[in-house]
């Protein structure tokens, strides 16, 4: 029972790693606070869906489109709906309020567009949905692949961002914008990739959700507010943070749902959360308030 | 002068993270007269000076006024102990107008003005630091100098037993800075005390009952100007080695 | 393909909206057309609930009526105008788009809106005005004295507590033979509906000496139920309940699936009976259990079934879909019979009853409807009451879960 | 080298530079001199590219023109900036801030080498290498806001304030390193409090104030000019 | 307190007219009508209760639908069993506890984190109220029947924003207020001044917290059926920030500038698109955010203006750079 409850909140925790890492690196890097995430996410799972039940083209092959389009279409919000933003704060809190009110916006257009086109309508397929034996625990072989993916970006990102010079300058960005620009880094530059390097992953984090959740047009805000949290606990612009915020809440809302009430999980979420911000408001890995 | 003892500060020890930026400070400060606080940049002046108003909390030490002790009280609390401040940066409330900038520091303290008496407090208290002409202008649009007097207006405005001005006289061209000193000096003999951060040499030398010398956050010397201007340590650690 | 059809569909419709409401402003209003309006969730929480539920009927009902020439009032047949508004799943928004229907556009019907609380609000001002106001998507336990509150309203998805003593009942039938035994299992979502139904079926279920030996909730909005079922499968409990919403339903189907938990009767609703469940499991929905039903025999119900395809491209969920239907076609019988537009006349009516609707002669209220269906063959067949004209045999035990693909 | 003709900056209705002039040339170390609030730092900042000039200003390095160009091209037009409060990458470690001052590609090649010469001129970095910037002295940060600036392989180097915060010996060992710096050829302009010291490394020196250059002479000069010591050696009468 | 003098007098009662005028609109105008002008009130009440403490403080709050929530639970749950009054009261301390303890606790946050805490309280108690009420009271979604109708909604409605107004009013005249002022421009100055920054800010955020519980409370007979859902519907909050923001939330009056159109552009485009509300909200919501310069850019420089204040905090705290 136990290792079962730990791993199906591992399971569940890689999920919000996994939706909440883009949003990290587009709040961490480029200050967007992007109200419209869960949005993005949401039309990822709908693309897959038709991907799959109209084209009959399996979700994870469907990421070799997916991943460039959504790459190319947050190249073009950032280019077109932010870029003026960015232009016009004159400092980051400017930026921020900016954004959240331009975001706000964006989710209501994209939310629009999406019920126009899919309705109000729930959505779900069917796909890798065996069981799989691991560890004593038996758990659907997508919900596998959502966390076997999300190891692998926190991971991977994780080393891009440290051990690379891209992503040791995307750092620098993140921590001084204005000391990034004095060793020669074009922080528009910077920052309109890592908000699109983010929004891509949000898609991925779309398409894999897409497998075993059962999502409508209305639900983009719930996967906002679960990233905004993890990205928060884990430290804002910290992928490995994310990762193991993501997998905390995970296993916790797992725990609590076995041994105390699964009434309380989200409740749980929030306590943790709560108690993270009030304890160390920077998040579990964030630097000191700056 | 008396030879009361107005502030006692003992032992006061402050650290950022690893780096200690005041190390077991200790001084007095004697009812009525200026004490200047020098040292090279970075060497914990400013510290000081917020540890004493309450903008920083000590590790360690003490710091008492009157006999009452109030380290690390909040720093509304500290004000109404009789201590008031100016800031190295200029602070004043650039939305407001200067009766209101004044009326800031009238409203709140232990005896509160409000309304009308506040008013006029203020206006008498503007024509005092010479601002009168600009009572209903705002204060960010003030010059420099303006916003400096304004500043110590709002300082003085809370009634203090002792004043802390921090840099108040940086940043003054030479005629600006021989108001400064007249003003300041006015307020001394008015019987109010004052600690003074400052870097010009000019205004310490003719201010000054007393100095402190601060190196790497401890004290280094303490006495007239003269003496402690003249003191080897200080000329190598603030006036630096051509000086020797 | 389904959704460039459901995109032209969503276009004419906003147009025609459009060029009503312009109407409107100029007051080309000289009676040539009936209107009828509704406020229904377009969006928010509430929206795919309405999506499958109620949108559908209400357009398809517009359009066949439209396509016959027009309702017809007295000896007057005038086709049907919408207006129709989104409340955004909002019980202050539902207000006031009510309102706006009966004081700003004077329609001369009012559909209801989805869902119980939305009903809930609006009540009262249909009542005030003097609307008559058919619920076809509120489950509460106070559906009789709502309907004593406002004499006019008529709460047609019946109380929590029909479908829990039902399901109950049904269930102790099969203990009686001794075809499960008297563990039960039980999980909701922590909702007014899942609430009113638990509330109502641990009681029934106990009075029934059965043993619950699961009993707990989880928050609206978790989808993630993997350590639920794998809490119960331990259990020993030959009956699974899940008074559950959709999205719950699938996750509670999908990880029983992959965790093996196969008990005799496997309940989970709301959202078994939606078209959304079948073509998501296919032929593992066969044996689930759940609220509603319809007998698929019947070619009325076979018939509707077959136009909502048509028109939607989808099927029609097997519970409040038709009860929904049926209370459209009492409504445009009861105006028909009353021959004037006048809305004590068709209150009048409609208090009368005797309706030919796809659930036989209806009277609205008089609550005739399934408690407990079943996926058979791909049919969402009705199983209980059991005195019901074509209630089907259950399938029993549920037959096991077959792999995905 | 560094040739700056009428530059003009203004935030908002206050005009902080006023047609300024100045030049800095290969191996050079030039000092300014002004009071709080001169705008010595805007005119840094300015040659950076952090903040806009005004259109008729001219700044050219050797020759190619950096006025119009952004912050980070101007860095690889061979120009480095050290602010004021040094601006290094207080999450980063001191080899990550040394090696993003190697991003510009100008430097890229050269980066080994480049990494040595600064281990050279600041022998303390080589053995806080991996600590993250923020926990160092301040004298350490200083170091490494220097050493990140050179890394950047610069023509000119600009300073703000680098000795402030520092202990007058760490002051010392940081003027050291400057007059080092020059003898590689790397042009120096310098914002400094310190009169006495910057003047005694320097060659020449500007005196700024209000946003006016209102003298400018060699460093010896200057440092033997009443006027000069009155206004910011007063203690050169003690 | 200058009470009596004219420039008191004439603002309140040229007010008292306008508020005894606007009660007459009961009987001018139909019951659509009617249920606009409470949905504008409402909104009235929540923005100028939000900017109360969030415009001067510059703390954005999300919050709000908290305390709405709570006062439209308490009605629910005692709107059967006391006198509607008395249930008012209950329902203001409620507001007033749980505003209080979450002052305490989070009026150190800044920025972002505020914002995101709020966000995150508002599910909270939303998620706790329906674990209690399913696991103590078993009672989910609960009826109100009041014989309350909505010209009584509108008239308390109408009453709680002129007490709210006169509040505000007296507050910009009071010392309460000009601390508030001053710590919205430097709090630092503020603490040296004698303010007791933190029970300023507490007290102002309890202040506003009470208006917007009583907002809760009032319109909550007007739905008859309310579950955690229904009153704590984080949509609200979002709402009384945008309106409050695009009006102007260090004036008095300037939420009500961005409530009143704010409020008839959602009814326009409810009424007129109900299948593109969305998009078209969200076009519009952009266009006030790139086009309305002197709406919104000018609210941006007053938020930004603390940030700027910080680093200010930052360079005087040297040497250790930690002081922020």
């Amino acid at each position: 029972m136990f290792s079962y409850a730990i791993f199906s909140g591992i399971t569940l925790g890689g999920m919000y790693a996994l939706v909440a890492m883009g949003l990290t690196l587009q709040y961490g890097v480029s200050r967007i606070m992007n109200l419209a995430y869960g949005e993005l996410v949401i039309v990822a799972s709908f693309i897959a869906f038709v991907f799959m039940t109209s084209l009959g083209v399996n979700p994870i092959a469907g990421l070799l489109i997916i991943i460039p389009a959504s790459f190319a279409l947050n190249w073009v919000i950032y280019r077109i709906l932010l870029t003026p933003l960015v232009a016009r704060a004159k400092n980051r809190g400017m930026l921020e309020v900016d954004s959240i009110l331009a975001t706000f916006g964006l989710l209501f257009i994209v939310q629009g567009v999406l019920l126009v086109w899919f309705g109000g309508n729930y959505y779900s397929y069917d796909f890798l949905n065996n069981a799989v034996d691991i560890f004593g625990a038996t758990i659907a072989a997508n919900r596998l692949v959502a966390l076997g993916f999300a190891v692998v970006i926190g991971l991977g990102f994780y080393l891009i961002l440290t051990r690379t010079r891209m992503g040791t300058a995307l750092r620098a960005v993140a921590v001084d914008p204005t000391s990034a620009r004095l060793v020669a880094i074009d922080v528009n530059f910077a920052s309109c990739f890592a908000f699109t390097l983010g929004g891509a992953m949000a898609a991925v984090g779309g398409v894999l959700v897409s497998m075993f959740l059962t999502f409508s047009t209305s639900m983009g805000v719930v996967f906002t507010m679960k990233a905004l949290i993890v990205v928060i606990m884990g430290g804002v612009g910290n992928m490995l943070g994310a990762l193991i915020a993501g997998l905390i809440l995970g296993v916790a809302e797992s725990l609590v749902a076995t041994y105390i009430d699964p009434g309380l999980t989200i409740a749980v979420t929030y306590v943790i959360f709560l108690l993270v911000l009030l304890i160390k408001p920077s998040g579990l890995f964030g630097r000191a308030a700056s | 002068m008396t030879n009361e003892i107005l502030l006692s500060i003992s032992g006061l020890q402050k650290a950022f993270g690893g780096l200690i930026a005041v190390n077991q400070m200790q001084f007095d400060v004697h009812e009525g007269e200026i004490l200047g606080l020098l040292g090279p940049n970075g060497s914990g002046k400013t510290t000081v000076m917020n540890l004493i108003s309450g903008a920083l909390q000590a590790n360690e030490g003490k710091i008492v006024i009157s006999g009452k002790d109030i380290t690390n009280l909040p720093a509304h609390k500290i004000s109404h102990s009789g201590i008031a401040r100016t800031f190295q940066l200029v602070r004043v409330l650039p939305d407001l107008d200067c009766v209101e900038n004044i009326e800031a520091g009238l409203a709140y303290r232990t005896k509160p003005l409000w309304g009308d008496a506040a008013h006029a407090a203020a206006l008498e208290l503007l024509e005092r630091i010479g601002l009168a002409k600009q009572a209903h202008t705002p204060a960010g649009d003030l010059t420099y100098i303006d916003q400096k007097r304004l500043e110590l207006g709002r300082a003085l405005a809370l009634q203090p037993k002792l004043l802390l001005l921090d840099e108040w006289l940086a940043g003054l061209n030479p005629s600006e800075l021989q108001d400064g000193i007249a003003l300041v000096r006015k307020l001394k003999n008015e019987g109010l005390t004052i600690i003074m951060v400052e870097h010009v040499m000019d205004a310490i030398r003719s201010l000054c009952d007393r100095c402190v010398v601060m190196n790497a956050g401890a004290k280094i010397a303490d006495g007239t100007p003269d003496e402690v201007l003249s003191d080897p340590e200080v000329v190598r650690a603030y006036l630096g080695d051509s000086h020797a | 393909m389904q959704i460039s059809a459901k995109l032209r569909f969503a276009t004419i419709a906003a147009a025609t909206t459009a060029v009503m409401s312009t109407a409107t402003l100029f007051g080309a209003n000289a009676q040539e057309t009936y209107r009828i309006g509704y406020a229904i969730s377009k969006t928010g929480p509430g929206a795919p609930g309405a999506a499958t539920s109620t949108i559908p009927n209400y357009e398809m009902w517009v359009k066949e009526i439209n396509d016959a020439g027009g309702l017809k009032v007295g000896d007057k047949q005038l086709p049907i105008e919408v207006v129709e508004y989104d409340d955004r799943s909002s019980s202050e928004e539902a207000v006031r788009a009510i309102e706006r229907l009966i004081n700003q556009d004077k329609v001369d019907f009012i559909l209801s809106p989805w869902g119980t609380g939305i009903n809930l609000a609006v009540a009262p001002i249909l009542d005030r005005a003097g609307y008559a106001h058919l619920a076809g998507t509120a489950v509460t336990d106070k559906a009789p004295q709502l309907s004593q509150r406002w004499k006019n309203s008529y709460w047609l998805l019946g109380t929590g507590e029909q479908y829990a003593v039902g399901l109950a009942e049904f269930l102790k039938g099969l203990k009686d033979e001794g075809k499960i035994n008297d563990k039960v299992a039980m999980i909701a979502v922590a909702d007014g509906f899942g609430i009113e139904l638990s509330k109502a079926g641990r009681e029934a279920l106990e009075d029934r000496d059965f043993d619950l030996v699961y009993d707990k909730t989880y928050p609206l909005g978790s989808q993630d139920l993997a350590t639920i079922v794998n809490d119960i499968k331990s259990l020993g409990a030959d009956t699974f309940v899940a008074f559950s919403y959709p999205p719950g339903t699938l996750g509670l189907t999908e990880q029983s699936r992959v965790l093996g938990f196969n008990p005799k009767v496997f309940y989970a609703g709301v959202g078994t009976a939606f078209p959304l469940y079948k073509n998501r499991f296919g032929d593992n929905a066969e044996g689930v259990v759940s609220l509603g039903g319809a007998s698929e025999d019947d070619p009325k119900i076979a018939d509707y079934i077959k136009r909502h395809i048509a028109f939607a491209e989808r099927e029609p969920d097997r519970w409040a879909s038709i009860v929904n239907w049926a209370t459209l076609q009492s409504l445009q019988q009861a105006i028909e019979r009353a021959g004037t537009t006048d809305r004590v006349a068709i209150n009048a009516e409609l208090a009368k009853g005797g309706f030919d609707t796809i659930l036989g002669t209806y009277k609205p209220g008089d609550q005739t409807f399934w408690q407990v269906g079943q996926w058979q063959d791909g049919k969402f067949v009705g199983l209980a009451p059991t005195s019901m004209e074509g209630a089907a045999e259950l399938v029993f035990p549920k037959p096991e879960w077959k792999a995905a693909q | 080298m560094l040739d700056i003709k009428k530059l003009s900056v203004s935030y908002g209705k206050h005009a902080a530079l006023r047609e300024v002039d100045l030049t800095v040339d290969r191996g050079e170390i030039v000092v300014m001199l002004g009071a709080n609030g001169a705008g010595k730092s805007s005119l840094l900042k300015a040659c950076a590219g952090l903040v806009p000039a005004h259109d008729n200003t001219r700044i050219t390095l050797s020759g190619s023109e950096l006025t119009e160009l952004s912050a980070h091209k101007i860095v690889e037009a061979g120009l480095a900036l050290v602010p004021e409060g040094r601006g290094i990458f207080g999450e980063l470690t001191v080899r990550e801030n040394l090696a993003l001052g190697a991003f510009a590609k100008r430097a890229r090649a050269a980066e080994k080498q480049n990494l040595e010469r600064v281990i050279d001129l600041f022998p303390k970095l080589a053995e806080r290498l991996d600590q993250a910037a923020r926990t160092m002295s301040g004298g350490e940060q200083q170091m490494v806001a220097i050493g990140r600036a050179l890394m950047s392989n610069p023509d000119i180097l600009l300073l703000d304030e680098p000795s402030l915060g520092l202990s007058p010996i760490m002051t010392g060992e940081l003027f050291k390193a400057l007059a080092a710096i020059r003898k590689t050829g790397v042009g120096v302009l310098l914002v400094e409090q310190n009169a006495h010291q910057s003047l005694a490394i320097s060659d020449r020196g500007y005196l700024i104030e209000n946003g006016a250059v209102t003298g400018q002479n060699t460093a010896k000069a200057l440092q033997s000019d009443p006027a000069v010591q009155k206004a910011f050696l007063g203690l050169g009468a003690a | 307190m200058s009470i009596l003098k004219p420039d008191f007098i004439k603002p309140v009662g040229i007010g008292a007219v306008i508020f005894a005028a606007l009660a007459f609109l009961p009987s001018l105008v139909d019951s659509y009508y009617m249920s606009l002008a409470i949905s504008i009130v409402s909104f009235a009440v929540l923005a100028t209760a939000w900017s109360m403490f969030s415009g001067p403080t510059r703390y954005i709050s999300l919050a709000t639908v908290v305390f709405f929530g709570i006062g439209a639970y308490t009605v629910a749950v005692l709107g059967e069993v006391l006198p509607f009054p008395l249930v008012l009261v209950c329902a203001g301390l409620a507001g007033t506890v749980i505003a209080l303890l979450v002052g305490f606790s989070t009026l150190r946050l800044a920025g972002v984190y505020f914002v995101i805490f709020t966000f995150g309280l508002t599910e909270l108690v939303r998620q706790v109220v329906s674990w209690y009420e399913v696991n103590v009271t078993r009672e989910m979604g609960r009826y109100v029947f009041l014989d309350i109708t909505q010209n009584d909604i509108y008239w308390q409605l109408l009453a709680l924003f002129a007490v709210l107004l006169l509040t505000g009013f007296i507050l910009g005249r009071s010392r309460l207020g000009f601390a508030l002022r001053i710590i919205g421009e430097d709090e630092t100055v503020a603490k040296h001044c004698g303010i007791d920054v933190t029970r300023v800010k507490v007290a102002l955020f309890v202040l506003s917290a009470l208006f917007m519980t009583l907002t809760g409370a009032i319109m909550a007979p007007r739905w008859t059926y309310i579950d955690p859902v229904i009153a704590f519907n984080p949509m609200l909050s979002f709402q009384v920030v945008i309106m409050a923001l695009l009006g102007g939330p260090r004036r008095l009056l300037g939420p009500l500038l961005g409530v009143v159109p704010l409020t008839l552009l959602f009814e326009i485009l409810t009424a007129n698109f109900p299948n593109h509300f969305s998009i078209l909200l969200g076009c519009v919501f952009l266009v006030i955010v790139y086009l309305l310069p002197s709406g919104v850019v000018g609210l941006y420089e007053k938020y930004s203006a603390p940030k700027k204040r910080v680093l200010a905090t930052e360079q005087n705290a040297k040497p250790g750079g930690n002081a922020a």
